[in-house]
């Protein structure tokens, strides 16, 4: 596997500095583009889903300070975002009733402040251990804190939960974050802070050794460095993060509950890693958007969305360990070596037999759906605008057709695309 | 870094595709946001596929107002986070009517959403219906001018129910089973209160807060009722931790009365039947199947027989969207700011018998006649058994409107 | 060098180390005295690297102590015996291999330049750092391979890189476990000289089987059978010594 | 109280026994594999509806034998043509893979038997009361399950001491790198092993379905727990597999059986005038009610006082 961001850029032998437009092209695209995306996607369900994923990607990022950075694999990590969001409903509700002097855009910092005391907590609990130990205790962490929540109503509220309303405390240049739109620049511009600091962090002394604990800590403990002392510090700056996300969740929602703490939220942060991509910096970014997105969306277009989930799952682990993110980066080579038009068109090659596949597969899939669990409500169903009929064969034959011989054609077609991936990029190695 | 940049064109192609399913607006749309999927989905779907049931009703007499009605399902996964997002979908489709029920948490999280919106979005009016969610709260604290709750609450229910047990002579020892969460401990603090007011000879022989839905194994707690020596068992235990409690006991040879609000959820028959436990376990309801009102059992008969696989149904749900659609004809309009006004206040042959049930208009809660029944058997004359078990519930007291009346806490700000 | 030449930098006294009822170190006196470089050999079996391991912190020892420039570091953890100067290296490489070979030589010059876990300044404009890295990585000859993920190295590119790893962070006492195990003629005699090169002004303990280079570098030998040492020498006297030949040159010359 | 003790002791044991039969077979295989089988409980749950599902139409004994037959055979099939691919990218990936199973299984179990619980009963050759003891019943279908536990724990030692593959599997358990030295039948070895693990799961599906209710989450309640008493028993040990489970069982049922509070241990006192404030919620909390969160605490206690588990052969 290729890890592109471990590669150094500037060796400081023989190159040149580009230009400041140059060196910071990437930040300031990432800028602009969470600033013009409400020109775009105006609407106020775009705006939530935007906020949603703003959080979600700090969140996310978060959680592959351990995973990615530090080959940790906690399946705790939503008790930080959680307990991030009591926090911040808790001074946020005593400074709109005291009128504290503090802005809204501020509350974050008390989220991530209390993520950061807990990650200390119970970091220096779990990572005192690695490996499966580490991920048992952090699963052990987790259904004690949300169990405890339900005890302890005073800070968690019970199972409601406990609201705010973020326009009670002291008004921020004029703006008091009634509107989704302002909501949605705080967090957009809390997003693009954490998502500097994450990155920055992986470029520091600590960040670089991050990465040999994961490679391998035997060896880190050989040049110096308390392994675990790495791990406490990932797992504290994790907190941190995810603390923020918290806050902003608790900004964007005016209410948190213990199960925002759960197993269920813990593992879609895991799903969203990996699915972006645990290798590279950007993943979890494109995980977060993806399956929130999917989150969202997923669940109007099928009732059973979460078998496609598990397909999901189950599909990227086998076939694109990498995630989305490491598929992307694979064409980095042949980028360099201007060879991306050999390799397109057998991408696109494989790219429809492999619709066909999945297209065919979820015409199995939904056509068994409306005839076992749907059956009460009649064998017609509606898929890709076509009608169809799930007491009659046409539905299961065709899905069988497509499904196989989509399925078949990928195969090939997909060797085909694979041998021309190497041969860029053997010819790129040359040239 | 790259990978930033196909993020961002990722984002942007997604909510490309959000757009696009925006769609023209000519039908009556109605939001249902509950769990339909995941482990709440089997509850979620019940309401999903009355609510389907009713809308066929109202359309084939023309619709209300003229246009036809439709209900669009939005999976919140029993998430208040996730059913903020749902609702806020809703809306944008143009939807100002939430049907949501499952879970006190996510009613309180959509009810405080929905208010809070049309605080800051004059003339949005979007109105949460509420037919399960029955934490006391929603009423009291935290009670909105845009939420109505048509299922009675458990301070309601606890009051009728303890009416009905007071009359018990052969009753001595009670013990209090809870699931260890705010309802759970509104359930047997009310029973407590009430019975110890109504009944200062009975004993209370224990009270037991498990966590919920976590326990798989019931009889430790069996073992402890059976050594308590209680005669009767008060319980507001829902789902499968009342199915899996039932269960255990039987195997058990529990010996006691069962006093519930949920053994008519899914999965509790079953139990109660094969734990043979006839006619010793009451609920607490708005109505049940075999009450012989005609228009009831018609009705309750055809949704039954259309959705066979859980043939389930909320009676309440039946009262709620009578009641919505009378204000909306009554208002002339589908718009809740016009219709809210009809809806308080108004009164109500209920669904299952008839009787009279009222809107009050000081907290928005339903007001209507409850029914205490028992499970056995089915007799002469009964109709409906429960989930294929040759089991029915049949009638045991009627509790009328003005018995469940209680006082409300409620400060309503109206706009 | 003069006044400290005869003290030991490196000293082990009555170490023993037993896995269950399995005794592999029975009691092993050693001194490494400052600037020398000092071999171990032995047959297969006699317990070196388990003595390398003991030295370095990777295991802890049953009894017996162990002094580096007079101070106890028995039980201490890697790190801490790390940071007081002692380096390894291991007989089956062990890199970081995901890491370009660039930054696998950054992180093992870090501790000893004081950075430590620092999490505020950009690891790209230490210059300290960076010149230290350009130096090993100069030193080590794969300057031109800094981009590679040290995973796809050759082997003796890797072995080369293991030593770099070794000699970045600023340690006087190195260790080195076979340094040239599995590699061709050609790529030992590199190695060798590489030893050579960064052992000249630092104390060297290696375990070597390949005599060749053992006699060819080292200026004392200690020959470690079943875990003890049963001499320690000079080469030419350990060629000649009559124990060694009979329990270890004896059958390795056949 | 010697009631208390003595039906609590029998409830603790009955449930520990389930647990253990579970357990077993996942100890196994993480074991050896290296993978935890998040999915394991969803094989619990497919061996509940095969049971069911073959008892309605052949009778129980059948379906006893049967079931986890049948669950064993997917399960080989999962590990030959999911996870042995998967193996290569590391054991977060196998985790993964095995978290995406769960999915997919609860989805196909939903559709081919519904959402709702079904009417899985004890079969009416065991549908009696084995013994009174006290005021309460023992149902003889549990005390069946506690014996098929105890004969499936005895053959599981026999097996492991006494046949090859036992041999082999035993060795890997305490020498986990000696796996690879195994030479070329290892893959089958594997797939052996996870399919004989998650038919031992099924067994317990088979015997807990009618004793609990049968419904397509009943996968969820349990998984986590399996995980606690691995990880408590220790690695490669079925003696620590049977401890931990009892040790669970035991401490879940007399947790419950026992009402003590912060309240009634220093109520009336003058600290406890203060505590009763600071301490509000959970004053008056029950030991009871934290009944199901103390093996996680277990698991937490034990992973840092003592890696290797109770019993286990090297540490997690």
């Amino acid at each position: 596997m290729t890890d592109a961001r471990t590669l150094p850029r500037t060796d400081a032998i023989g190159g040149r500095r580009p230009g400041f437009l140059a060196r910071h092209a990437v930040w300031i695209a990432l800028a602009l583009a969470l600033l013009l995306l409400p020109y775009l996607f105006s609407s106020r369900l775009a705006l939530s889903t935007m906020s949603m994923m703003g959080t979600m990607i700090i969140f996310a990022l978060s959680y592959n300070m351990l995973l990615g950075q530090t080959g940790l694999l906690s399946f705790g990590h939503a008790v930080f975002f959680g307990l991030g969001g009591f926090f911040t409903v808790h001074v946020l509700n005593a400074a709109g009733s005291g009128d504290w002097p503090i802005p809204l855009p501020l509350f974050p910092v008390v989220g991530g402040l209390g993520g950061l005391a807990f990650g200390i907590l119970f970091g220096w609990v779990a990572t005192k251990r690695a490996g499966t130990a580490f991920a048992m205790i952090t699963l052990g962490i987790g259904e004690l804190v949300v169990s405890s929540a339900l005890i302890l109503r005073r800070f968690f509220g019970g199972e409601e939960g406990i609201t705010t309303d973020r326009t009670d405390v002291m008004s921020f240049f004029g703006y008091g974050f009634g509107p989704q739109l302002q909501v949605y620049y705080l967090i957009a511009a809390w997003c693009f802070l954490s998502i500097a600091a994450m990155y920055a962090i992986t470029r520091t002394p600590f960040g670089r050794i991050a990465n040999a604990v994961r490679d391998n800590p035997q060896r880190t403990a050989f040049i110096g460095y308390d392994t675990s002392r790495v791990r406490f510090i990932a797992f504290s700056l994790s907190g941190l993060f995810a603390g923020i996300a918290g806050g902003l969740s608790v900004v964007n929602f005016e209410i948190v509950n213990a199960a925002q703490m759960g197993a269920v939220e813990s593992g879609s942060v895991i799903l969203m890693t990996y699915i972006g991509g645990v290798g590279n910096f950007a993943g979890p970014i494109i995980g977060a958007i993806l399956v929130t997105w999917l989150q969202l969306i997923l669940s109007d277009a099928t009732q059973i969305w979460p078998l496609y989930v598990g397909l999901l799952f189950i599909g990227m682990v086998m076939f694109v360990p990498g995630g989305i993110a490491g598929l992307l980066a694979m064409q980095a080579p042949v980028m360099a070596a201007r060879k991306l038009h050999r390799v397109v068109p057998f991408y696109l090659l494989a790219l429809a037999p492999g619709i066909v596949a999945l297209v065919g597969l979820s015409v199995l899939i939904e056509t068994s759906h409306q005839f076992s669990i749907r059956a009460s409500y009649g064998p017609q169903l509606t898929l890709y605008s076509i009608p169809l009929d799930a007491t009659s064969p046409l539905p299961w034959v065709a899905g069988v057709v497509l499904a196989v011989a989509g399925g078949i054609l990928f195969m090939r077609a997909e060797r085909l695309a694979r041998d021309a991936y190497h041969a860029a990029v053997a010819q790129g190695g040359q040239g | 870094m790259r990978t930033l940049i196909g993020s961002s064109a990722l984002t942007l192609a997604l909510l490309g595709a959000t757009a696009l399913s925006a769609l023209a607006q000519d039908t009556l749309k109605i939001g249902y946001v509950d769990p339909l999927s995941g482990g709440g989905a089997s509850i979620g779907q019940i309401g999903m596929n009355q609510l389907n049931f009713i809308a066929d009703e109202i359309n084939a007499k023309g619709g209300v107002n003229g246009r036809k009605v439709e209900i669009v399902g939005y999976d919140n996964q029993t998430n208040p986070q996730i059913s903020l997002v749902q609702v806020q979908k809703a809306i944008d489709e143009g939807i100002q009517v939430i049907v949501q029920g499952n879970g006190s948490s996510v009613a309180v999280a959509v009810s405080d959403f929905v208010t809070k919106y049309n605080d800051r979005n004059p003339g949005a009016n979007v109105v949460h219906l509420n037919y399960a969610a029955i934490d006391p709260v929603l009423t009291n604290e935290k009670c909105s001018y845009w939420h109505f709750t048509w299922d009675a609450s458990a301070d309601i229910k606890m009051e009728a129910l303890t009416n009905f047990i007071k009359e018990k002579e052969d009753l001595k020892k009670v013990y209090l089973i809870a699931q260890d969460y705010s309802f759970g401990h509104a359930v047997a603090g009310a029973a407590k209160r009430m019975l110890t007011e109504k009944r200062p000879d009975v004993e209370i022989v224990g009270e037991e807060y498990h966590p919920l839905v976590k326990i798989t194994d019931f009889s430790p707690y069996v073992a402890k009722i059976q050594a308590s020596g209680a005669d009767t068992i008060i319980t507001g235990n829902w789902g499968q931790d009342l199915a899996l409690l039932i269960k255990a006991a039987g195997q058990a040879g529990l010996d006691v009365d069962w006093y519930t609000f949920y053994a008519g959820g899914a999965g509790a028959p079953t139990a109660i039947k094969q734990a043979g436990l006839e006619n010793r376990v009451y609920q607490i309801n708005e109505g049940i199947n075999n009450q012989g009102y005609g228009p009831a059992e018609e009705r309750a008969g055809a949704l039954m027989q259309r959705f066979s696989d859980a043939p389930i149904y909320y009676p309440r749900m039946f009262n709620m969207m009578d009641m919505v659609f009378k204000a909306m004809v009554e208002a002339g309009s589908e718009d809740p700011g016009d219709f809210v006004p009809k809806l308080e206040g108004m009164k109500l042959d209920s669904f299952a018998a008839g009787d009279e049930g009222f809107m009050r208009a000081d907290d928005h809660q339903f007001f209507q006649p409850l029914y205490i029944s028992t499970l056995g058997a089915l007799e002469e004359g009964q109709k409906f058994d429960e989930e294929h078990t040759g089991w029915g519930w049949k009638m045991a007291a009627s509790v009328p409107t003005e018995s469940t009346l209680l006082p409300t806490k409620c400060d309503m700000k109206r706009p | 060098m003069s006044a400290t030449a005869k003290t030991p930098i490196l000293e082990l006294a009555g170490l023993r180390k037993s896995f269950g009822r399995m005794e592999i170190i029975r009691g092993v006196d050693l001194a490494v005295v400052q600037g020398e470089r000092h071999a171990i050999i032995g047959p297969n079996g006699a317990g070196k690297s388990t003595l390398f391991h003991l030295v370095s912190g990777h295991l802890r020892p049953s009894a017996g102590a162990i002094r580096l420039r007079g101070e106890s570091i028995e039980g201490l953890p890697p790190q801490s015996i790390n940071r007081r100067g002692l380096s390894r290296s291991f007989q089956v490489t062990n890199i970081f291999p995901r890491l370009s070979v660039w930054e696998n030589v950054r992180c093992a010059t870090l501790w000893s330049l004081g950075h430590r876990y620092s999490f505020w300044r950009d690891v790209e404009r230490l210059d300290d750092v960076t010149r230290r890295t350009e130096e090993i990585l100069t030193e080590i000859d794969l300057i031109d391979r800094r981009r590679t993920p040290a995973g796809v190295l050759t082997y003796g590119e890797q072995r080369a890189l293991e030593i770099g790893l070794t000699i970045a962070g600023h340690a006087d006492v190195l260790l080195l476990d076979e340094p040239t195990a599995g590699m061709s003629h050609a790529e030992t005699e590199r190695v060798v000289a590489l030893i050579r090169k960064v052992s000249e002004k630092r104390t060297l303990l290696m375990i070597e089987h390949d005599m060749q280079v053992v006699f060819d570098l080292a200026d004392r030998i200690s020959v470690l059978v079943y875990g003890e040492i049963i001499a320690c020498d000079t080469p030419a006297r350990i060629k000649a010594n009559a124990a060694v030949q009979q329990a270890y040159l004896g059958t390795e010359a056949a | 109280m010697l009631e208390i003790i003595f039906v609590s002791t029998l409830n603790g044991v009955l449930y520990g026994m389930l647990l253990f039969l579970m357990a077993s077979g996942l100890t196994v295989i993480f074991s050896m594999m290296g993978v935890l089988n998040l999915a394991h409980a969803s094989f619990y749950m497919l061996g509940a509806f095969f049971g069911f599902e073959i008892s309605r139409r052949l009778g129980f004994w059948p379906a006893l034998v049967l079931a986890p037959v049948v669950v064993g055979l997917i399960g080989m099939a999962v590990e030959r043509y999911g996870l042995r691919r998967v193996h290569r990218h590391g054991h977060v990936a196998e985790l993964l893979f095995t978290f995406g199973l769960t999915f997919v299984i609860k989805e196909v179990v939903e559709m081919i038997w519904g959402k709702l619980p079904v009417d899985y009963r004890v079969p009416s050759g065991l549908d009696f009361a084995a013994f009174t003891l006290f005021s309460g019943n023992y149902p003889a279908f549990k005390l069946f399950g506690l014996l098929i536990s105890v004969g499936i724990f005895i053959g599981l030692l026999m097996a492991v001491r006494h046949t090859r593959v036992g041999l082999i599997v035993q060795a890997a358990l305490s020498h986990p790198g000696m796996v690879g030295m195994l030479g070329h039948n290892v893959d089958r070895i594997f797939m052996l092993v996870f399919g004989v693990g998650v038919g031992l799961a099924a067994v317990a599906g088979v015997i807990a379905g009618p004793i609990l209710v049968t419904q397509s989450n009943m996968a969820g309640l349990l998984g986590p727990i399996l995980f606690v008493v691995v990880v408590v028993g220790g690695l490669g040990s079925l003696g620590g597999a049977l401890a931990a489970s009892l040790l669970i069982g035991l401490v879940q049922t007399f947790a419950v059986a026992f009402n003590v509070s912060l309240a009634d241990l220093f109520g009336g006192t003058a600290a406890g005038a203060i505590l009763s404030v600071w301490l509000a919620d959970i004053w008056r909390v029950t030991v009871a009610q934290i009944a199901p969160i103390l093996p996680y605490l277990l698991l937490v206690m034990i992973l840092i006082f003592r890696p290797r588990g109770l019993m286990g052969t090297r540490d997690t």
